[in-house]
């Protein structure tokens, strides 16, 4: 199980502050993705514009993070704090 | 009170300041960023903000930034706040307060722990206007 | 209470960020130089200081800075406060404050109006350290 | 009459924080020092090391700046505020 997190508009557009997914055993995080996709259509187009980041655990995801059972994965917008 | 908070009441930047300035009797410049809630954004007239965050992981980035500005300029000192909830037009959001023996690494630290914290800590700005409700999607 | 001014009271800096505040909605970042008086100077330890102005022209000095800063940067408005007389290690010397509607132009104005400060205005430092009193006779 | 005003270590070096003096008539800045080194030997290494600015009414006096009677000149050591 991941539970994964939506902030601000990305919370309106799911309409849910957080989920959680089972997912297969320790997947990257370009295949979290897809799952990301098919499970929110409302975000697809925010994942593909790349405009948001993603956190694992509340530390930045890269490209060679992998994402396994217990995570906390957050779904981060681009931030205007300050 | 700690020098990096994330918080919804309002500071004191007088208050702030002393604790930073507690930490040593070799401060000579302190600089400090405030930043406010502005009645314009965009030529959208702006009723009131209303500022979400991370819990956990947007400390975590505040307290980093302090500690590589600490590590990257010549500074004593460095206290950040900033606000969470509603914030009227006017009141303070955040706080950047760096303190050095000399003004100049003041100023750098400052200005660079600022653009840090919007590149880095995940808190999220909406704008409440009279023709609605809308969630910043750019840095100011 | 005037934006500008030269005193031997103390100064609050939240009460002199809101008196520059007060003057527009539009402010979104204001920028602070605070300087204090330090313990240490070229490795002599300091046990006060004293600062003597020359009272017309020292004054007409800041406000000039000030009309300067408004005419040559894009902030809303500056504050200027410095102190005289005596002053003790920790405590408020002068204070800079630019509000603007962004943050660059705020820190630009900021920094540039403490250095014209320590340039063109008619104020002297003297250290009293434990081996006696000497008037400072470079810029900081 | 002009009125000359010391401030900081030149007025420590003077032993005077103001004094009046008798010049001709419209002098010019350089004339002007010439008499202050005459009158104030004890701060003629300040005036010949061009670290002191002079004032003249509350403005900072160029090389074409003449002095009259009734004016107030003040002799200003390197600034410090700030």
């Amino acid at each position: 199980m991941v539970k994964i997190r939506f902030f601000a508009m990305l919370k309106n557009k799911v309409g849910q502050e957080e989920v959680k997914l089972d997912v297969p055993e320790n997947i990257s995080l370009e295949k979290f993705k897809q799952i990301l996709k098919k499970e929110f259509p409302a975000i697809t187009e925010f994942l593909d514009k790349k405009s948001i980041m993603i956190s694992v655990n509340q530390e930045f995801a890269t490209k060679n993070t992998m994402i396994k059972d217990g995570d906390e994965v957050a779904l981060l917008p681009p931030f205007s704090g300050g | 009170m700690e020098l990096v908070r994330i918080q919804k009441q309002d500071f004191s930047v007088t208050e702030e300041i002393e604790l930073v300035k507690a930490v040593s009797k070799s401060i000579g410049g302190v600089v400090v960023f405030l930043g406010t809630g502005r009645d314009i954004s965009k030529s959208e007239e702006i009723v009131r903000l209303d500022f979400e965050h991370y819990p956990g992981m947007a400390e975590k980035k505040l307290q980093e930034i302090r500690v590589r500005a600490l590590d990257n300029f010549n500074i004593i000192e460095m206290g950040i706040v900033h606000r969470i909830g509603k914030i009227e037009i006017g009141e303070n959001i955040v706080l950047i307060v760096a303190a050095a023996q000399h003004r100049n690494d003041a100023f750098m630290a400052c200005e660079w722990a600022i653009a840090e914290l919007k590149r880095i800590t995940p808190i999220w700005k909406k704008e409440i206007t009279k023709k609605g409700e809308v969630w910043v999607e750019e840095h100011p």
